[in-house]
């Protein structure tokens, strides 16, 4: 059983390059962020190592931190350019009962995270809903589809906070 | 000479009597023998997370209601525990009580449907209407008590909707008194049946390092013979206060893991869950049902991510605020989600009249799973 | 019957018809009957009330049911095969009609005195299969041909265990005719099969276990094969949707719950006759002890039938208490478990009978 | 072998015990009721159909701002300060004109978050719940009980009297008034 501060000095013993912080400001647990690339390897390593063994992944989450900086399309609407999209991570160890959570953020141009599919099996299809919503692009999993969505949605990652709803889908009014 | 032979593609659902909603499996079979499944989801797909962006924090309570609309009380508690940590409030004693109270009630109510469904696609069509109509007396005190039978919208952030009706703890405890003997009826009836166990035991095998890994939660992973209940492990609410086991699967009649091993612990689960109610009733404590909460909710900047044991597992909330009225993000760990993952792996090798036994035994509800 | 009108009218061709008729008229009053009887038994065990609005107790449920079913529109599916679509319900209703002249009602109601009556019985009742495998190959739909496909391989296997009872009982009396079983089995209810038949000896006690326990394995066979839970696999509701008939509406699928209902009450009968007696009364006959001969086939026509219902109902008792079987478990119970008991049962009964 | 005969004995014995059981149900009486003819008593607290008491609705907006769905349409129009709306039952000084208060309960999901926040508790959640209709738009209910043309005449009053005092306030200004733009509330507005 470890505190998320202990962990943090772990990751930061061994991956000094790959481990960009701890937040520490967030009211309820501290966010540890990792650079996108590594996620997989800093995920083995938790859950390999015998002190961590953090062996299930509560739950994969992607953001739109709109963080950018707001454009008016040419029809009016705003349009986040520039900025993240995160991933959130919240591990937790069945055995050691510990928690932590980690956080990535990639570049809202080209968002592109090491997917973890091999690493913990649930990411699987929350990878894919992360991709679904957000258009996050996650490197190395094997079945990168749309999930909740319809397979031929071609109007956007809804979750983004600039998204806007089509008018039409295969010749059906969408806003009814 | 080797004949040369194809797979069948055969889609189950979106509309088919047993796959509890809109869930389509596209089977890929050789004769009546599973080679591989793929799960379809997204066809209730409502985007609750893109709705409660845009929703007041009290507001997307309702909501929460209709993901898993088996147990909407346990949706509630859940939202709410996470908005109250975000906030940094306390709700008072009687509330916590009450709130226990109903989400034991709603974890048997969610288990009975669990368990009734599960006999049906076995085939087994009397036990369900007897389950159900004992569901229908725990609908009756929540009606009572809060004026909805399925979509309570009964949790609110610092409190309750209602406070309970004078007749509640009466009316509690002579369904307890009433309830204790059907369990027996149906184990009788359904759960030692030859029949049932024949087409449950050793089905679905799901092995424990598999669960861990895929993130089953839950009853499902309970049934493959690990501890784990939220309410012990990471304790809320006031669980800790109370006496009661956590059921799991032993390989009774079969393999540790198998359909009729997580279909087993419900019915344990049930009466631990009694148990939770005959300590919790006699000791709820005089007061308010609310607690001092500002008019307009607006918790400060920050992320929580709170986890609960809804009666199909782990429901988590991670609710990010930036400081609004609004929820920033609200992201919804829904357990029937993850335990759908992992059913392709178990029906593999399986025939087709295993897949729905499996299907009834991880006990998905499709409004939580599209969300 | 068939007897009586030929001598009547002097034509084959008539008295045939006749008898046809009467026996068709029969089948469709059970089947209404039944329908309604199994919705109420099934709702008065799930302590539900079942159809209460169309007469006392909803008695009428049946006939407005049909009269929704006639105005249905009859859909084809365009991509099935429309001979063989439209034949197979036909086809599954002739063959449980079939099993019907065989059956004798009353020593004086029955459609035709087959010598081997029980053979006949057993050739045609299998005749369903042909149009259930038609009526899942045309539909052109998977669910529909993995059930039609289960449900041959069920039929056909459930037929060996249903024969070998029926070899013991042919070993105990010594005929293949229905009609002579039934005779045999007269007066009192001691008299019947299942309590050894109606010879005093010492064989009778022996073989009261063993008949039981081939009354067990044939019910449950025939049960298997009017495809009823536990064993209605072909049309498992919950897995293969509605099975063999998914496709079908209207009067075809009408006629597809009519020749079920109509197999559940032959294969009733047969049960009745090898082993309770046929149309035997238990008690004697009131015609004979008030002296009106003319009464007597009648109180056996009740008694008949009143034995088949009663065998009936425990059908469906038994198809709302249990749940299905799988296929392959299925096959097991018939090969593994209820072959070599029928086996062994009647290589015993073989045995006593020497005695 | 003993496995064997073993399996055959559970088989027909917990056959027989279900059977038992569901013969027992036979007789026990039924939980069905006969619902158009009988029906079930509904609790005090009940939620079903909406209803708004308009006498006592002073046009605050509020239970349109908790509803979740938009279900809530509510218009309102000032009242000129001669204007006597009356009281409301709980003392309350009406202020508004409420020109339109349609509820379209075809969408309202009876989560009852509109109830508390009345100041005059003049809607609430009743225990109607036969209410279908053939035709989806008579599921939008109006409440307010001005007629559309005392509607309209309120409405003329409110924007001859801004505009009067628009015109009062700029008579010694700048020549160039700006031509009034009718006044909306943002619930009219959000559901455009």
């Amino acid at each position: 059983m470890k505190n998320p501060e202990e962990i943090f000095e772990l990751l930061k013993k061994e991956f000094p390059e790959a481990i960009l912080g701890i937040d520490k400001e967030a009211p309820t647990e501290p966010i540890i962020l990792i650079d996108p690339p590594q996620i997989k390897t800093i995920s083995l390593f938790l859950r390999d190592n015998p002190e961590l063994r953090f062996d299930s992944l509560m739950v994969l989450s992607g953001v739109d931190d709109a963080n950018g900086t707001k454009v008016k399309d040419e029809d009016g609407t705003d349009v986040i350019s520039g900025g993240t999209l995160s991933v959130y991570y919240h591990l937790h160890s069945v055995y050691l009962k510990h928690k932590i959570t980690l956080k990535v953020s990639t570049p809202r141009g080209n968002p592109q995270v090491e997917s973890v599919y091999n690493v913990w099996r649930t990411s699987d299809w929350h990878e894919r809903e992360a991709f679904d919503m957000y258009g996050i692009i996650f490197l190395n999993h094997p079945d990168l589809r749309r999930i909740l969505m319809p397979y031929d949605w071609n109007a956007g990652y809804p979750l983004r906070k600039d998204y806007k709803n089509p008018e039409f889908y295969q010749g059906m009014k969408v806003p009814y | 000479m080797a004949l040369k032979t194809e797979t069948m593609i055969l889609n189950m659902g979106p509309q088919h009597p047993s796959t509890h909603g809109v869930l389509r499996l596209e089977l890929e079979l050789d004769g009546e023998l599973i080679v591989n499944v793929k799960p379809h989801i997204g066809y209730l797909h409502r985007c609750f997370e893109k709705h409660a962006e845009a929703m007041s924090y009290p507001q997307v309570i309702p909501y929460t209601d209709r993901m898993d609309y088996l147990a909407s009380m346990y949706n509630n508690f859940g939202y709410v525990i996470a908005v109250e940590k975000l906030l940094g409030i306390q709700v008072p004693e009687r509330v916590e009580y009450i709130r226990v109270i109903m989400g034991e009630l709603q974890r048997i109510a969610s288990h009975l449907v669990a368990i009734g469904t599960n006999g049906l696609d076995i085939g087994a069509f009397t036990p369900f209407l007897y389950l159900f109509r004992d569901r229908e007396k725990i609908l009756s005190l929540f009606e009572m008590t809060c004026g909805a039978r399925l979509l309570y919208n009964y949790m609110w952030v610092g409190g309750l909707s209602h406070d309970i009706h004078p007749d509640f703890v009466r009316l509690t405890k002579e369904f307890i008194n009433y309830f204790r003997p059907t369990i027996t009826e149906l184990n009788n009836l359904l759960t030692f049946n030859k029949i049932f166990i024949e087409r449950t035991a050793n089905i679905g095998v799901l092995p424990l390092d598999t669960a861990i890994n895929y993130g089953v939660t839950g009853p499902s992973l309970r049934g493959s013979g690990l501890a784990f209940d939220i309410r012990k492990e990471d304790t809320y609410s006031i669980y800790d206060r109370f006496d009661f086991e956590i059921p799991v699967g032993q390989g009774l009649v079969g393999t540790v893991g198998d359909s009729w091993d997580r279909y087993y612990v419900r019915i344990l689960e049930m009466e631990q869950s009694l148990r939770i109610i005959e300590q919790a009733i006699d000791q709820i404590p005089d007061g308010d049902v609310k607690a001092a909460i500002p008019k307009r909710i607006k918790p400060p900047k920050g992320t929580v991510y709170t986890r609960v044991e809804n009666p199909r597992g782990e429901l988590g909330y991670f609710i990010i605020s930036d400081g609004n009225l609004n929820p920033f993000r609200v992201k919804v760990r829904a357990p029937s989600f993850v335990n759908l993952e992992v059913f392709g792996e178990l029906c593999k090798g399986h025939l087709v009249a295993d897949v729905i036994a499996i299907l009834g035994s991880i006990d998905i509800v499709l409004g939580e799973v599209d969300r | 019957m068939y007897q009586f009108l030929f001598n009547l009218s002097g034509s084959e061709i008539i008295a045939t018809i006749f008898t046809a008729a009467v026996i068709l008229v029969f089948i469709l009053l059970f089947v209404l009957f039944a329908v309604w009887f199994e919705r109420k038994v099934s709702a008065h065990m799930q302590d539900r009330l079942g159809p209460m609005r169309v007469g006392w107790h909803g008695v009428l449920q049946t006939i407005a049911d049909f009269v929704k079913m006639l105005q249905k529109e009859d859909i084809i599916a365009t991509e099935a095969d429309r001979k063989l679509y439209t034949i197979a319900p036909v086809l599954v209703f002739t063959g449980s009609f079939a099993a019907y002249a065989a059956i004798p009602f009353s020593s004086k109601l029955l459609g035709s005195e087959v010598e081997v009556g029980i053979f006949y019985l057993l050739a045609v009742s299998s005749f369903v299969v042909a149009g259930i495998l038609m009526a899942g190959w045309s539909s052109n739909n998977k669910y529909s041909l993995l059930g039609a496909m289960r449900s041959a391989a069920q039929i056909v296997s459930y037929e060996i265990p249903t024969a070998l009872v029926v070899l013991s009982i042919v070993m105990l009396t010594g005929t293949l005719s229905l009609e002579k079983i039934s005779q045999l089995q007269t007066a009192y209810f001691w008299n019947w099969n299942i309590f050894g038949g109606p010879e005093f000896s010492l064989a009778k006690f022996l073989l009261i276990p063993f008949m039981f326990v081939g009354f067990l394995i044939i019910y449950i066979s025939t049960l298997a094969e009017v495809n009823r839970t536990p064993f209605d696999i072909p049309e498992a509701e919950s897995e293969l949707v509605a099975g063999y008939f998914t496709e079908y509406c209207g009067m075809k699928w009408a006629m597809f719950m009519l020749s079920e209902y109509a197999n559940m009450f032959a294969v009733s009968a047969i049960v009745t006759i090898l082993f309770f007696g046929g149309y035997q009364s238990p008690f004697g006959y009131l015609g004979n002890s008030i002296g009106a001969e003319w009464l007597v086939p009648f109180e056996q026509a009740f008694w008949f039938i009143a034995k088949g219902i009663f065998f009936v109902f425990v059908q469906m008792w038994l198809r709302w208490t249990l749940p299905r079987l799988r296929v392959d478990q299925l096959m097991t119970v018939c090969w593994k478990y209820l072959i070599p008991y029928a086996f062994l049962n009647l290589i015993i009964v073989g045995f006593i009978s020497l005695l | 072998m003993k496995q064997y005969l073993k399996n055959t004995w559970y088989g027909i014995w917990t056959v027989l015990i279900g059977m038992k059981i569901t013969f027992k149900h036979l007789f026990t009486p039924a939980v069905t009721i006969q619902y158009p003819d009988v029906k079930v008593p509904l609790p005090e607290r009940v939620r079903n159909r909406l209803y708004v008491n308009i006498d006592d609705c002073i046009g605050c907006d509020q239970c349109s701002r908790a509803c979740p769905v938009n279900c809530i349409e509510i218009e309102t129009v000032k009242s000129l300060p001669g204007e006597n709306l009356g009281t409301t039952s709980n003392g309350k000084k009406k202020a508004l004109w409420v020109t339109k208060f349609n509820i379209d309960i075809a969408k309202c999901c009876y989560c009852q978050l509109c109830v508390p926040p009345c100041p005059t508790e003049c809607i609430y959640m009743t225990d109607v719940y036969e209410f279908s209709e053939f035709e989806r738009d008579n599921l939008v209910y109006k409440f307010a009980n001005l007629t559309e043309e005392e509607a309209v005449e309120k409405k003329s009053n409110y924007e001859k009297f801004q505009a009067e005092k628009e015109a009062s306030r700029q008579v010694g200004a700048a020549a160039s008034a700006k031509p009034e733009t009718p006044v909306k509330t943002q619930q009219e507005n959000k559901n455009e």
